[in-house]
């Protein structure tokens, strides 16, 4: 079976489950909204203040979003015993996580990033910036999920999982968010963001590579 | 090969008991020099009088705590790779005292950073990513903690401690342009006083010292893991 | 040919089972004897190259299957507790869905012939979460119905829940499995009668 | 470097907190890290 048809079966596969689970998706979402918009009432709605907090803000709900969402990733094919036939399908289970993986941040990680420049704007950040901040997690988002998956993995079938999945996994957001938050600080000061793009796609490469490869061995522990 | 004899866990419990001793006593030879040096030798610093005098364990618990993640995470690796039960045991025994070095190196910062610049915590790179890597050590040991099977504790840790190893240079370049570009290099623990050859080498000392207790104290942790993990396989108590 | 090599196992502190050796050629079925809790299902797993044996090696064709990875689990259909089954989808979706991904051949048309033979043709349109626990291991039997040409089965309790008429059924599609020189592991309470002897295996 | 005496190595040149607040922090640590790892 080409790799090609492969990675389009369980994408297909993704597709068809996500539709039957449209609670899930629309409730990270909204999470998404709500969690940027607690914060004018924190700071005060004047733009001036919420300008300057307004890409952390989006990027730490964006962040936090990508972290809810990481159990929809394998919990329920572990439970349901999924993740066994796939591991006996002789296809190479990289490819498979890969593409789990991919089908995680289209359906549930693509909205919010097709949103953020509208919330973006909600805190005075300039049109222009915003696209630019939606650029930015446009590329930093998959790499939170490919590090997510590791920490999903990990913890199939653990008690606090959730929890747990956070702990493990928000240390290694750092960088990320840092970059994605620096690009556009960066495009509001009118300053060149050509840097944190390279950075930025550094990360998508360095974690595409690793993180599959960390998260299919993650998956055959569990599965022992 | 007389290193395999020690590799399995029967074998290296009573080793582990000499080698502790032996490091214990090689940590106190260079240690007492070294805090010697560190209050009667070395003198009064211009600029920071004699708060500086906290970098005799400030430092050496910095280097000591990012050595022994690395040291874990070999440790873990091989156990992964090879599947041998005492090089994850070793790297389980290493976690908590790489933890501890971190609180220390953290703890002693901001006890520095107070009479020094005035606040109890910094936003120093250095600082700042000592920080983040108490949460990796944090993160290492409760996954260990949640699994109940020791072996997939085992291997599961592994992972998470080589993903991790990948991104603490990351994460500490990452944290040291962020650094600069927020409030640039005024306030930051790298532009350590002027470093005076007997400062040195008391630092040195005391960081040697440090590093002979981890192999000390991780010893005992072995043993003590080992005792928990093989308690009724029979010959633990002849 | 399937062959154990002085597998030994433990789980926790227990020793499960210690220096296990058998062998199983084709056309031979084994059956795994054992109170429950006693590691049938952990030699299963370990024969499906899942979990990693303590000591000791099973061999496929004289090969280590560790050694053989994909080749191996290529020919291997699992049965576990678990039906591997999707609640919200129908049970046409979730086969198209899963033997897809696994790369066996899956037109729609097989599978609702492999469905009708499980007497499930009125259930097509149903979500799965609405059928029984007998419905729904007639859904992965009819899988395993499709995916029939791999010649290693390890069946996990297969015949559990199932009413007599499937049983039959089952018993039937195993022994002709048997007859055509394919290779079966499985375990069972109940009191089956396949065609040919089953070699016992007890784990105590 | 001459302390004159005991007072003034406590007192080390008013950042006595500071100093004996680590060093004691990291011995106190150390001993608990034996204790806890006493074989009875």
């Amino acid at each position: 079976m080409s790799s090609r048809s492969l990675f389009l079966a369980v994408l297909l596969r993704e597709f068809k489950i996500s539709l039957t689970q449209k609670t899930d998706i629309a409730t990270i979402f909204f999470f998404f909204l709500i969690v940027a918009s607690l914060f004018p009432f924190a700071v005060g709605p004047d733009t001036g203040s919420l300008r300057t907090v307004g890409p952390g803000v989006v990027w730490v709900a964006a962040l936090l979003s990508s972290l809810l969402a990481l159990h929809r990733m394998f919990e329920g094919d572990f439970i349901d015993g999924s993740l066994e036939q796939f591991l006996l399908s002789g296809e190479p289970l990289v490819l498979i996580v890969v593409s789990k993986i991919f089908a995680h941040w289209l359906f549930t990680t693509l909205p919010i990033v097709i949103l953020s420049p509208f919330v973006g704007m909600q805190f005075g950040i300039s049109s222009e910036a915003s696209w630019i901040m939606a650029l930015t997690l446009l590329i930093g988002t998959p790499v939170l999920s490919l590090i997510g998956s590791v920490g999903a993995a990990l913890t199939l079938g653990v008690r606090s999982g959730a929890a747990l999945t956070a702990l493990l996994i928000l240390p290694l957001y750092i960088p990320v968010l840092i970059f994605g938050v620096g690009g556009t600080v960066a495009a509001l000061q009118g300053v060149e963001t050509t840097g944190h793009f390279s950075i930025l796609l550094a990360f998508l490469c360095l974690s595409l590579a690793l993180c599959p490869l960390a998260t299919s061995a993650a998956l055959k522990i569990a599965l022992e | 090969m007389r290193f395999w004899k020690y590799s399995t866990p029967q074998n290296f419990y009573p080793a582990a008991k000499k080698i502790a001793a032996v490091f214990f006593v090689l940590a106190l030879c260079f240690g007492i020099p070294g805090l010697y040096i560190g209050f009667f030798v070395a003198p009064t610093d211009h600029q920071q009088g004699e708060a500086y005098r906290i970098i005799f364990i400030h430092v050496p618990a910095a280097w000591m705590s990012m050595f022994i993640y690395v040291v874990m995470a070999f440790w873990a690796a091989v156990g992964l790779i090879l599947n041998t039960r005492l090089s994850s045991m070793l790297a389980q025994a290493l976690a908590p005292t790489g933890a501890l070095m971190t609180f220390l190196a953290l703890w002693t910062g901001a006890f520095w950073g107070r009479p020094t610049w005035g606040t109890w915590w910094v936003w120093d790179a250095r600082l700042t990513s000592e920080l983040v890597l108490l949460f990796l050590y944090v993160g290492f040991i409760a996954l260990r903690a949640s699994i109940e099977d020791p072996r997939r504790a085992d291997k599961a840790s592994a992972i998470l401690a080589i993903v991790g190893v990948v991104n603490v240079p990351i994460i500490y370049f990452s944290v040291k342009w962020w650094n600069t570009l927020h409030q640039g290099a005024s306030v930051s623990l790298t532009k350590a006083p002027s470093m005076a050859s007997d400062m040195l080498l008391g630092m040195l000392l005391m960081a040697l010292s440090f590093w002979m207790y981890s192999i000390a104290v991780s010893m005992l942790r072995v043993r003590k893991i080992i005792r928990d993990r093989e308690r009724n396989s029979g010959w633990l108590n002849n | 040919m399937l062959e154990l090599k002085s597998v030994t196992t433990t789980r926790g502190y227990k020793k499960l089972f210690e220096d296990l050796n058998f062998s199983l050629e084709e056309g031979e079925a084994l059956l795994v004897n054992g109170v429950n809790g006693s590691g049938k299902t952990t030699l299963l797993r370990i024969l499906c190259g899942f979990s990693r044996p303590d000591a000791g090696e099973v061999h496929w064709a004289n090969k280590d299957i560790r050694a053989l990875g994909h080749d191996y689990s290529r020919l291997v259909n699992y049965l576990g507790h678990f039906d591997a089954l999707k609640g919200n989808l129908t049970a046409e979706e979730n086969l198209i869905a899963s033997l897809s991904v696994m790369g066996i051949d899956s037109d729609v048309a097989t599978i609702r012939e492999a469905l009708r033979k499980q007497d499930l043709h009125s259930k097509l349109s149903v979500p799965v979460s609405r059928l029984s626990a007998g419905q729904r291991k007639r859904v992965a039997l009819a899988r395993l119905r499709i995916s029939r040409e791999r010649p290693i089965w390890i069946l996990d309790e297969p015949f559990v829940s199932l009413d007599k008429s499937s049983t039959e059924l089952l018993s039937a599609a195993l022994s002709e499995h048997v007859s055509n020189g394919g290779f079966l592991i499985y375990t069972t309470h109940q009191e089956i009668g396949l065609d040919v002897r089953p070699k016992i295996l007890t784990i105590n | 470097m001459e302390w004159g005496s005991l007072q003034n190595f406590i007192d080390m040149g008013g950042y006595g907190l500071y100093v004996w607040g680590s060093y004691l922090v990291t011995l106190f640590a150390i001993a608990i890290e034996i204790f806890s790892l006493r074989e009875k």
